[in-house]
Protein backbone atom coordinates (compact mmCIF):
# COMPACT_ATOMS: atom_id res chain seq x y z
CA UNK A 1 0.00 0.00 0.00
CA UNK A 2 3.02 2.39 1.00
CA UNK A 3 4.57 1.36 -2.05
CA UNK A 4 1.29 2.21 -4.27
CA UNK A 5 1.07 5.63 -2.13
CA UNK A 6 4.40 6.51 -4.04
CA UNK A 7 3.62 5.63 -7.20
CA UNK A 8 0.41 7.68 -7.05
CA UNK A 9 2.14 10.43 -5.78
CA UNK A 10 4.90 10.19 -8.41
CA UNK A 11 2.47 10.07 -11.18
CA UNK A 12 0.85 13.26 -9.98
CA UNK A 13 3.81 15.18 -9.47
CA UNK A 14 4.83 13.92 -13.05
CA UNK A 15 1.56 15.53 -14.30
CA UNK A 16 1.94 19.11 -12.63
CA UNK A 17 5.65 19.09 -13.59
CA UNK A 18 4.34 18.40 -17.65
CA UNK A 19 1.61 21.16 -17.27
CA UNK A 20 4.52 23.70 -15.96
CA UNK A 21 6.55 23.13 -18.49
CA UNK A 22 3.69 23.45 -21.19
CA UNK A 23 2.98 26.89 -19.54
CA UNK A 24 6.77 27.57 -19.31
CA UNK A 25 7.29 27.56 -23.05
CA UNK A 26 4.08 29.89 -24.03
CA UNK A 27 5.28 32.49 -21.50
CA UNK A 28 8.83 32.20 -22.80
CA UNK A 29 7.63 32.83 -26.29
CA UNK A 30 5.91 35.44 -24.74
CA UNK A 31 8.69 36.60 -23.10
CA UNK A 32 10.91 36.85 -26.60
CA UNK A 33 7.90 38.25 -28.04
CA UNK A 34 7.89 41.32 -25.65
CA UNK A 35 11.68 41.70 -25.61
CA UNK A 36 11.85 41.90 -29.33
CA UNK A 37 8.91 44.27 -29.89
CA UNK A 38 10.13 46.53 -27.25
CA UNK A 39 13.58 46.36 -29.19
CA UNK A 40 11.82 48.01 -32.36
CA UNK A 41 9.55 50.32 -30.47
CA UNK A 42 12.36 52.46 -28.77
CA UNK A 43 15.84 51.54 -29.89
CA UNK A 44 17.46 53.82 -27.09
CA UNK A 45 15.54 51.71 -24.17
CA UNK A 46 16.42 48.49 -25.80
CA UNK A 47 20.29 48.81 -24.37
CA UNK A 48 17.97 48.87 -21.10
CA UNK A 49 16.21 45.88 -21.64
CA UNK A 50 19.48 43.68 -22.90
CA UNK A 51 21.04 45.35 -19.67
CA UNK A 52 18.29 44.13 -17.55
CA UNK A 53 17.67 41.09 -18.88
CA UNK A 54 19.82 39.04 -16.94
CA UNK A 55 17.27 37.76 -14.53
CA UNK A 56 18.04 37.34 -10.83
CA UNK A 57 19.92 40.43 -11.43
CA UNK A 58 18.04 42.53 -8.11
CA UNK A 59 20.97 44.99 -6.49
CA UNK B 1 14.19 16.63 35.10
CA UNK B 2 11.20 20.07 35.65
CA UNK B 3 12.06 18.93 39.44
CA UNK B 4 15.58 18.75 39.19
CA UNK B 5 16.62 21.12 41.78
CA UNK B 6 20.06 21.61 40.17
CA UNK B 7 18.89 22.54 37.17
CA UNK B 8 16.65 24.81 38.14
CA UNK B 9 19.23 26.53 39.85
CA UNK B 10 21.94 26.82 36.97
CA UNK B 11 18.38 28.19 34.91
CA UNK B 12 18.19 30.75 37.19
CA UNK B 13 21.50 31.43 37.18
CA UNK B 14 21.53 31.74 33.54
CA UNK B 15 18.89 34.07 33.55
CA UNK B 16 20.53 36.19 35.71
CA UNK B 17 23.48 36.80 33.97
CA UNK B 18 21.77 36.65 30.59
CA UNK B 19 22.50 33.12 29.41
CA UNK B 20 18.78 32.29 29.43
CA UNK B 21 19.33 31.45 25.83
CA UNK B 22 21.98 28.42 26.03
CA UNK B 23 19.39 26.11 26.97
CA UNK B 24 16.21 26.87 24.93
CA UNK B 25 18.88 27.20 21.73
CA UNK B 26 20.06 23.29 22.69
CA UNK B 27 16.67 22.54 23.07
CA UNK B 28 15.25 24.23 19.69
CA UNK B 29 18.61 22.19 18.13
CA UNK B 30 16.81 19.12 19.20
CA UNK B 31 13.20 20.08 17.64
CA UNK B 32 15.06 20.96 14.40
CA UNK B 33 16.60 18.16 13.76
CA UNK B 34 13.58 15.63 13.35
CA UNK B 35 12.54 14.69 10.07
CA UNK B 36 9.84 15.16 9.28
CA UNK B 37 10.21 18.47 11.56
CA UNK B 38 7.09 19.02 13.84
CA UNK B 39 6.09 22.13 12.99
CA UNK B 40 3.54 22.34 16.50
CA UNK B 41 6.49 21.92 18.36
CA UNK B 42 8.15 24.50 16.54
CA UNK B 43 4.71 26.86 17.25
CA UNK B 44 5.45 26.24 20.55
CA UNK B 45 8.72 26.57 21.03
CA UNK B 46 8.12 30.20 19.19
CA UNK B 47 5.33 31.15 21.13
CA UNK B 48 7.54 30.65 24.34
CA UNK B 49 10.79 31.46 23.79
CA UNK B 50 12.81 33.99 21.77
CA UNK B 51 14.10 32.39 18.59
CA UNK B 52 18.07 32.14 18.18
CA UNK B 53 18.45 34.90 15.39
CA UNK B 54 20.50 32.26 13.84
CA UNK B 55 17.73 29.84 13.19
CA UNK B 56 15.41 32.62 12.85
CA UNK B 57 14.70 32.73 8.72
CA UNK B 58 14.89 28.94 8.92
CA UNK B 59 12.09 28.73 11.73
CA UNK B 60 10.07 31.27 10.08
CA UNK B 61 10.57 29.25 6.52
CA UNK B 62 8.98 25.87 8.05
CA UNK B 63 6.28 27.91 10.48
CA UNK B 64 4.85 29.49 6.60
CA UNK B 65 5.27 26.50 4.63
CA UNK B 66 8.00 27.61 2.64
CA UNK B 67 10.07 25.18 3.11
CA UNK B 68 8.47 21.40 3.51
CA UNK B 69 8.49 19.74 7.03
CA UNK B 70 10.62 16.47 5.41
CA UNK B 71 14.14 17.44 5.02
CA UNK B 72 14.21 14.68 1.99
CA UNK B 73 11.75 17.09 -0.12
CA UNK B 74 13.74 20.21 0.95
CA UNK B 75 15.99 20.40 -2.67
CA UNK B 76 12.57 19.47 -4.89
CA UNK B 77 10.82 22.14 -2.97
CA UNK B 78 13.57 24.62 -2.95
CA UNK B 79 14.01 23.92 -6.83
CA UNK B 80 10.31 24.91 -7.11
CA UNK B 81 10.39 28.09 -5.30
CA UNK B 82 13.49 29.14 -6.88
CA UNK B 83 11.86 28.61 -10.23
CA UNK B 84 9.06 30.16 -9.53
CA UNK B 85 11.05 33.80 -7.97
CA UNK B 86 12.88 33.80 -10.95
CA UNK B 87 10.33 33.05 -13.91
CA UNK B 88 8.01 35.99 -11.93
CA UNK B 89 11.27 38.35 -11.75
CA UNK B 90 12.25 37.49 -15.59
CA UNK B 91 8.33 38.68 -16.75
CA UNK B 92 8.51 41.85 -14.90
CA UNK B 93 11.76 43.13 -16.18
CA UNK B 94 10.63 41.86 -19.86
CA UNK B 95 7.68 44.04 -19.03
CA UNK B 96 9.78 46.85 -17.97
CA UNK B 97 7.84 46.80 -15.06
CA UNK B 98 10.91 47.09 -13.37
CA UNK B 99 14.54 47.42 -14.24
CA UNK B 100 18.14 47.40 -11.85
CA UNK B 101 17.43 50.95 -10.47
CA UNK B 102 13.58 49.78 -9.01
CA UNK B 103 13.79 49.21 -5.18
CA UNK B 104 14.13 45.86 -4.24
CA UNK B 105 10.73 46.66 -2.18
CA UNK B 106 8.99 47.82 -4.96
CA UNK B 107 10.39 44.55 -7.00
CA UNK B 108 8.43 42.66 -4.52
CA UNK B 109 5.12 44.28 -4.09
CA UNK B 110 4.45 44.16 -8.42
CA UNK B 111 5.99 40.78 -7.88
CA UNK B 112 3.60 39.80 -4.99
CA UNK B 113 0.62 42.10 -7.73
CA UNK B 114 1.38 39.77 -10.55
CA UNK B 115 1.06 36.23 -8.17
CA UNK B 116 -2.29 38.17 -7.22
CA UNK B 117 -3.55 38.77 -10.74
CA UNK B 118 -3.57 42.54 -9.53
CA UNK B 119 -1.08 44.01 -11.43
CA UNK B 120 -1.67 47.80 -13.11
CA UNK B 121 -1.74 48.48 -16.61
CA UNK B 122 1.92 49.59 -16.97
CA UNK B 123 0.21 52.83 -18.85
CA UNK B 124 -1.83 53.48 -15.98
CA UNK B 125 0.14 52.67 -12.52
CA UNK B 126 -2.24 54.69 -9.58
CA UNK B 127 -0.59 55.73 -6.93
CA UNK B 128 0.24 53.49 -3.91
CA UNK B 129 -2.96 52.40 -2.08
CA UNK B 130 -3.12 51.71 2.02
CA UNK B 131 -2.55 47.84 1.32
CA UNK B 132 -0.05 48.79 -0.73
CA UNK B 133 1.62 50.83 1.59
CA UNK B 134 1.34 48.15 4.27
CA UNK B 135 3.04 45.72 2.23
CA UNK B 136 6.13 47.83 1.46
CA UNK B 137 6.20 49.14 5.08
CA UNK B 138 6.44 45.21 6.14
CA UNK B 139 8.63 44.61 2.63
CA UNK B 140 11.40 47.17 3.91
CA UNK B 141 11.33 45.44 7.54
CA UNK B 142 11.62 42.22 5.94
CA UNK B 143 14.64 43.51 4.07
CA UNK B 144 16.51 44.77 6.78
CA UNK B 145 16.17 41.34 8.56
CA UNK B 146 16.73 38.72 5.63
CA UNK B 147 20.27 38.97 3.10
CA UNK B 148 18.90 36.95 0.55
CA UNK B 149 16.49 38.51 -1.96
CA UNK B 150 14.93 35.59 -2.48
CA UNK B 151 14.25 34.01 0.91
CA UNK B 152 13.10 38.02 1.33
CA UNK B 153 9.89 37.77 -1.53
CA UNK B 154 8.82 34.24 0.25
CA UNK B 155 9.29 35.65 3.64
CA UNK B 156 7.10 38.41 2.90
CA UNK B 157 4.76 36.91 0.55
CA UNK B 158 3.72 34.13 2.91
CA UNK B 159 3.65 36.23 5.99
CA UNK B 160 1.87 38.78 4.01
CA UNK B 161 -0.64 36.10 3.22
CA UNK B 162 -0.35 34.38 6.27
CA UNK B 163 -1.02 36.97 8.57
CA UNK B 164 -4.00 37.74 6.67
CA UNK B 165 -5.65 34.62 6.26
CA UNK B 166 -5.54 33.80 9.60
CA UNK B 167 -5.83 36.83 11.88
CA UNK B 168 -7.78 39.14 8.82
CA UNK B 169 -10.88 38.54 10.83
CA UNK B 170 -9.28 39.38 14.34
CA UNK B 171 -7.89 42.61 13.42
CA UNK B 172 -10.76 45.00 13.71
CA UNK B 173 -11.76 43.78 17.47
CA UNK B 174 -7.75 44.39 18.45
CA UNK B 175 -7.81 48.34 19.35
CA UNK B 176 -11.09 47.29 21.36
CA UNK B 177 -8.84 44.69 22.94
CA UNK B 178 -6.00 47.41 23.55
CA UNK B 179 -8.77 49.24 25.73
CA UNK B 180 -9.33 46.82 27.95
CA UNK B 181 -6.05 45.80 29.01
CA UNK B 182 -5.29 49.22 29.33
CA UNK B 183 -8.01 49.51 31.30
CA UNK B 184 -6.44 46.51 33.57
CA UNK B 185 -3.28 48.00 33.61
CA UNK B 186 -4.14 51.81 33.98
CA UNK B 187 -7.15 53.35 33.72
CA UNK B 188 -5.95 57.08 34.56
CA UNK B 189 -4.61 56.63 31.62
CA UNK B 190 -6.96 55.11 29.43
CA UNK B 191 -9.28 58.03 30.96
CA UNK B 192 -6.81 60.48 29.88
CA UNK B 193 -6.64 59.51 25.98
CA UNK B 194 -10.51 59.27 25.92
CA UNK B 195 -11.11 62.67 27.05
CA UNK B 196 -8.76 63.86 24.53
CA UNK B 197 -10.10 62.42 21.86
CA UNK B 198 -6.58 60.60 21.02
CA UNK B 199 -7.75 57.21 21.91
CA UNK B 200 -9.84 56.90 18.49
CA UNK B 201 -6.60 58.26 16.62
CA UNK B 202 -4.00 55.60 18.06
CA UNK B 203 -1.48 54.79 15.30
CA UNK B 204 -3.66 51.34 15.01
CA UNK B 205 -2.88 51.02 11.45
CA UNK B 206 1.21 50.58 11.47
CA UNK B 207 0.51 48.81 14.74
CA UNK B 208 -1.92 45.75 13.65
CA UNK B 209 -1.76 45.79 9.70
CA UNK B 210 2.17 46.14 9.56
CA UNK B 211 2.58 44.69 12.78
CA UNK B 212 4.59 47.62 14.37
CA UNK B 213 6.71 47.72 10.93
CA UNK B 214 8.06 51.24 10.94
CA UNK B 215 7.19 51.49 14.33
CA UNK B 216 9.81 49.87 15.94
CA UNK B 217 13.70 48.89 15.21
CA UNK B 218 14.14 45.36 13.12
CA UNK B 219 16.36 43.76 16.16
CA UNK B 220 13.03 44.47 18.61
CA UNK B 221 10.69 43.65 15.75
CA UNK B 222 11.45 40.43 14.75
CA UNK B 223 10.93 38.75 18.29
CA UNK B 224 7.35 40.28 17.67
CA UNK B 225 7.07 38.68 14.44
CA UNK B 226 8.08 35.14 15.96
CA UNK B 227 5.09 35.21 18.04
CA UNK B 228 3.04 36.41 14.94
CA UNK B 229 4.35 34.30 12.76
CA UNK B 230 4.24 31.16 15.79
CA UNK B 231 0.47 31.84 15.11
CA UNK B 232 -0.13 34.92 17.73
CA UNK B 233 -1.85 38.38 16.73
CA UNK B 234 -2.84 38.84 20.36
CA UNK B 235 0.80 39.82 20.92
CA UNK B 236 0.28 42.93 18.95
CA UNK B 237 -1.96 44.20 21.13
CA UNK B 238 0.35 43.93 24.26
CA UNK B 239 2.81 45.45 22.00
CA UNK B 240 0.83 48.60 21.90
CA UNK B 241 -0.28 48.57 25.23
CA UNK B 242 3.52 48.46 26.19
CA UNK B 243 4.11 51.70 24.26
CA UNK B 244 1.61 53.40 25.87
CA UNK B 245 2.75 52.29 29.34
CA UNK B 246 6.23 53.43 28.89
CA UNK B 247 5.31 56.75 27.70
CA UNK B 248 2.22 57.20 30.37
CA UNK B 249 4.42 60.09 31.61
CA UNK B 250 4.85 61.83 28.67
CA UNK B 251 1.32 60.79 27.48
CA UNK B 252 -0.17 62.25 30.45
CA UNK B 253 1.55 65.79 29.96
CA UNK B 254 -0.04 65.74 26.43
CA UNK B 255 -3.65 67.12 25.90
CA UNK B 256 -4.28 67.57 21.87
CA UNK B 257 -4.55 64.17 20.26
CA UNK B 258 -2.24 65.45 16.86
CA UNK B 259 0.56 65.72 19.29
CA UNK B 260 -0.01 62.28 21.30
CA UNK B 261 -0.16 60.86 17.04
CA UNK B 262 2.77 62.38 16.07
CA UNK B 263 4.69 61.35 19.40
CA UNK B 264 3.85 57.46 18.65
CA UNK B 265 4.42 57.36 15.07
CA UNK B 266 7.67 58.47 16.03
CA UNK B 267 8.87 56.64 19.36
CA UNK B 268 11.98 56.76 20.70
CA UNK B 269 14.07 53.75 19.52
CA UNK B 270 16.65 53.19 22.14
CA UNK B 271 14.62 51.15 24.68
CA UNK B 272 12.31 49.39 22.50
CA UNK B 273 14.16 45.94 23.16
CA UNK B 274 12.87 46.13 26.73
CA UNK B 275 9.40 47.44 25.48
CA UNK B 276 9.39 44.44 23.50
CA UNK B 277 10.14 42.32 26.72
CA UNK B 278 7.80 43.76 28.72
CA UNK B 279 5.28 43.17 26.56
CA UNK B 280 6.09 39.33 25.80
CA UNK B 281 5.72 39.23 29.83
CA UNK B 282 2.16 40.81 30.05
CA UNK B 283 1.12 38.80 27.07
CA UNK B 284 2.19 35.81 28.90
CA UNK B 285 0.26 36.97 32.50
CA UNK B 286 -3.13 37.75 30.44
CA UNK B 287 -2.80 34.79 27.57
CA UNK B 288 -1.13 32.43 29.64
CA UNK B 289 2.21 30.61 28.55
CA UNK B 290 0.88 28.85 25.55
CA UNK B 291 0.88 25.11 25.41
CA UNK B 292 -0.46 25.06 21.55
CA UNK B 293 -0.07 28.01 19.79
CA UNK B 294 -3.25 30.32 19.54
CA UNK C 1 4.70 6.00 7.51
CA UNK C 2 1.68 5.60 5.13
CA UNK C 3 0.21 9.01 6.01
CA UNK C 4 3.53 10.62 6.41
CA UNK C 5 4.19 9.61 2.80
CA UNK C 6 0.81 11.12 2.22
CA UNK C 7 1.44 14.65 3.57
CA UNK C 8 5.31 14.75 2.24
CA UNK C 9 3.52 14.29 -1.44
CA UNK C 10 0.61 16.59 -0.65
CA UNK C 11 3.37 19.26 -0.05
CA UNK C 12 5.35 18.68 -2.82
CA UNK C 13 2.66 18.48 -5.38
CA UNK C 14 1.56 22.06 -3.72
CA UNK C 15 4.63 23.45 -4.14
CA UNK C 16 4.83 22.42 -7.86
CA UNK C 17 1.03 23.70 -8.05
CA UNK C 18 2.33 26.97 -7.40
CA UNK C 19 4.80 26.90 -9.53
CA UNK C 20 2.72 25.81 -12.32
CA UNK C 21 -0.39 28.67 -11.07
CA UNK C 22 2.43 31.76 -11.49
CA UNK C 23 3.84 30.41 -14.67
CA UNK C 24 0.36 30.90 -15.60
CA UNK C 25 -0.40 34.13 -14.85
CA UNK C 26 2.81 35.17 -15.62
CA UNK C 27 1.39 33.97 -19.27
CA UNK C 28 -1.75 36.40 -18.85
CA UNK C 29 0.57 39.44 -17.86
CA UNK C 30 2.90 38.86 -20.81
CA UNK C 31 -0.26 38.63 -23.08
CA UNK C 32 -1.84 41.60 -21.65
CA UNK C 33 0.89 43.88 -22.57
CA UNK C 34 1.48 42.71 -25.77
CA UNK C 35 -1.88 43.33 -26.60
CA UNK C 36 -1.74 46.31 -25.14
CA UNK C 37 1.54 46.74 -27.16
CA UNK C 38 0.35 46.02 -30.59
CA UNK C 39 -2.78 48.41 -30.12
CA UNK C 40 0.00 51.54 -29.78
CA UNK C 41 1.57 50.62 -32.98
CA UNK C 42 -0.11 50.88 -36.11
CA UNK C 43 -3.28 49.32 -38.22
CA UNK C 44 -1.42 46.25 -40.19
CA UNK C 45 0.64 45.05 -36.95
CA UNK C 46 -2.63 45.24 -35.08
CA UNK C 47 -4.63 43.12 -36.85
CA UNK C 48 -1.50 40.92 -36.18
CA UNK C 49 -1.78 41.41 -32.54
CA UNK C 50 -5.32 40.16 -32.79
CA UNK C 51 -3.90 36.97 -34.69
CA UNK C 52 -1.24 36.19 -32.55
CA UNK C 53 -3.16 37.26 -29.23
CA UNK C 54 -5.14 34.15 -29.37
CA UNK C 55 -1.80 32.40 -28.40
CA UNK C 56 -1.30 33.31 -24.84
CA UNK C 57 -4.59 31.89 -24.16
CA UNK C 58 -4.17 29.01 -22.16
CA UNK C 59 -6.43 26.54 -22.40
Amino acid sequence: LLEDTKIQARVELGACESRYVAVKRISQALNNELLELYSLLDPPAQTAARRNGGRGSIP
Amino acid sequence: MADDPQRNFRSAYYEKVGFRGVEEKKSLEILLKDNPLDVEKLSTFSQRFPLPSMYRIHVWKVLLGILPPHSDSHALVGGYRREQYENILEALEAMRFINSSTPNTEVYLRMFQLEGQVLPRRSEIPPMGEEDEDFLSISRAMEEIVVNPMDCYWLIKCFHNQFNTKFGDSLPHLPKSLQHYLNQEEPRLLNHLKITGALAQLPYNPWFNRCFAGTLPESSLQRVWDKVISGSCKILVFVGLEILLSYKIILMGMNRPEVVVKFLGNIPQENTDAIVTKAIDLWHKYCGTPMHSV
